[in-house]
């Protein structure tokens, strides 16, 4: 398998009140192997999932939150989140955990992943995908 | 380059209609399946917004589901075709890739 | 032109199975090839050779099972899913200790790799869910 | 079990898309041997379950929209439907499929199941029950 | 005589709050749990029509839930109360009945 | 005060069999009484034996067979629901012509009945679901 895809992960869903947002990120840990040209977008309720300071002690339920800090090291590192999905719940970047990854074409300098972008950028990547993946 | 969006909630319950056609580009095409069809009866709360993409965007709904409901083709709003799986299938072929809106 | 199809929520409860079952019979009597169905999330559930529908409504665990025998279908069911919901072949019944296995004949359970190489080989990828 | 108790059933969700429609009918046919005060509320897209020329064929999925009418012979005779809700979704009672029950009390006159609420009756409607069950 | 509601989806995707606020009657309670517990954030897109209904209406969240979620005591609507599972116990059993929009 | 608990979503999929597992036990805490736990949709799925969830993940149906275990709660597994979705016990598997079964120790397979009944019987009604 020499060709390589886009494929982009949608998340659309908050995360522990049902399970996608947690299998989407396990497809993406595996999917990561297959070395395809992968991306993340946040949008609607999928911003929750990137929300800082998540602590499930209290429901029982494994906090899979920081599992996003080491996409980086599986090379997943495009993580577009929607501007007009944040606004509308009362939410900036800085209500997001910080994301980072070392980039290997710029002397391994550390950058974030997370990129906030509009509904209408979002819509441009969106349709620049060859292979899109819904949760 | 164009997209094929099918949407399968209904829009007086759940956002993803909107959120959909909020996404769209010039070109696409909407698919209303399952309990989205819904969204294609002509007179409803969310008619306007739904008529209001429909210049930009092709909007389908899977007759058959919309039979299965009760809803009648003379219900629907003008805007929008119906199709049968066939269609379904038709729209998937020729569009460059589909995006289910879940 | 070759299709994949992921199939998200279990039978019954959701439409999902359903419209996939009618939209993959329209593709392969058009002339499309449908080489492999995943099933992740609760679409593992599909899988059972355990259950009983009434006499009067579909067979939706059957109906795949024959549609694959059929047309050659390659049906996955993710295993990591699968784990979590209760759904073994003989294979994994053994592995993890369990008395009793489900999995229906015509699927097989395998990895979330299956998801990405079908995303990689089809032309098109279709997802029925939630 | 002597004890009456006002059972109410909440539907408000579209039938086909998912099973709990046809599920929640299970249970009322279940429950009227139970002899309870039964009452079935229809609002937000439950209204939808009483659509009239339902046709399942297409969908190869049993259509359950006939079992409305045999309601009356459980003795469950109190179908209350939201008016708003109809309205939202572009439908009128002309819409509904006709439900009827003989009324043992009244010489076994035929009479109408399906009653149109407006949203502050249907809220009286639920405060006067003992246990309310939701699908 | 009084309900005590719940509400367990967020309001952001499905309508399944505002319906529920919409049939209060005064003095009855909403509990918001699980992904509806974004309904009490601050500053959202639905926190008007929340607040609206608080001073008929006492709302309260599962403050496990809203921790689950990252969401701060101080991002919370101050006419919302945080209760713990045991709070919701005492609510089901302070009113007369339970109803779960699910 | 006795409360009655219905759960009508699968394990792991929805949060509504966790969120009922800790009201019920802070309601047990508190000197209330749950005399019967109800599965009915996809809460049935709760009941499979055969779920092998990831080690550092809660094993939610091992969970509900100890707390019933330590309260005397009877755990009821709508058999409609069941058959349609695969939950099959012993004596259901045998009657259906089923080669296993998967039900867990704790649960037992019943009718509606049984919920209307709790409906009556309890002093409140609670729902967990999606």
């Amino acid at each position: 398998m020499s060709e390589t895809k886009k494929f982009l992960y949608v998340n659309r869903k908050a995360p522990y009140g049902t399970i996608y947002a947690l299998e989407s990120l396990e497809v993406v840990l595996i999917g990561a192997a297959f070395e395809q040209d992968v991306t993340l977008a946040f949008l609607d309720d999928g911003v929750f999932q990137l929300a800082k300071g998540q602590n499930t002690d209290g429901i029982g339920v494994k906090n899979f939150s920081p599992t996003f800090r080491a996409l980086g090291d599986y090379d997943v590192t495009k993580l577009y989140v929607e501007q007009e999905s944040l606004a509308e719940r009362g939410l900036t970047q800085d209500d997001l955990q910080e994301i980072m990854y070392e980039d290997e074409d710029d002397d391994w300098e550390e950058k974030p992943s997370i990129r906030i972008v509009s509904r209408a950028e979002m819509a441009d990547i969106m349709a620049d995908q060859d292979v899109v993946l819904s949760f | 380059m164009s997209t094929l969006h099918t949407v399968n909630k209904s829009p007086f319950a759940n956002q993803s209609l909107l959120s959909c056609l909020g996404h769209c580009k010039n070109g696409d095409a909407v698919l209303m399946i399952e309990d989205a069809v819904y969204g294609a009866l002509a007179g409803s709360g969310v008619a306007e917004a739904v008529k209001a993409h429909a210049g930009t965007v092709s909007i389908y709904v899977l007759s058959e589901d919309a039979a299965a409901r009760g809803i009648a083709d003379d219900r629907l709003l003008s805007e929008i075709t119906g199709i049968g799986y066939d269609g379904f299938v038709d729209l998937v072929a020729t569009h460059d890739r589909t995006q289910n809106w879940l | 032109m070759k299709l994949g199809i992921v199939i998200s929520e279990g039978p019954y409860t959701h439409q999902a199975a359903d419209t996939a079952y009618q939209f993959v019979k329209s593709a392969l009597a058009k002339g499309h090839e449908v080489p492999r169905v995943f099933f992740y999330h609760d679409g593992v559930n599909v899988s059972t050779r355990l259950s009983v529908p009434p006499q009067d409504e579909r067979n939706i665990q059957k109906n795949w099972t024959a549609l694959a025998k059929e047309h050659e279908i390659d049906l996955v069911v993710c295993i990591a899913a699968a784990q979590r919901r209760g759904l073994l072949d003989e294979n994994e019944a053994k592995r993890q200790g369990k008395d009793a296995n489900n999995i229906a004949e015509g699927f097989r359970i395998s990895g979330l790799g299956q998801l990405i190489e079908m995303g990689i080989q089809t032309d098109r990828l279709v997802t029925f869910g939630d």
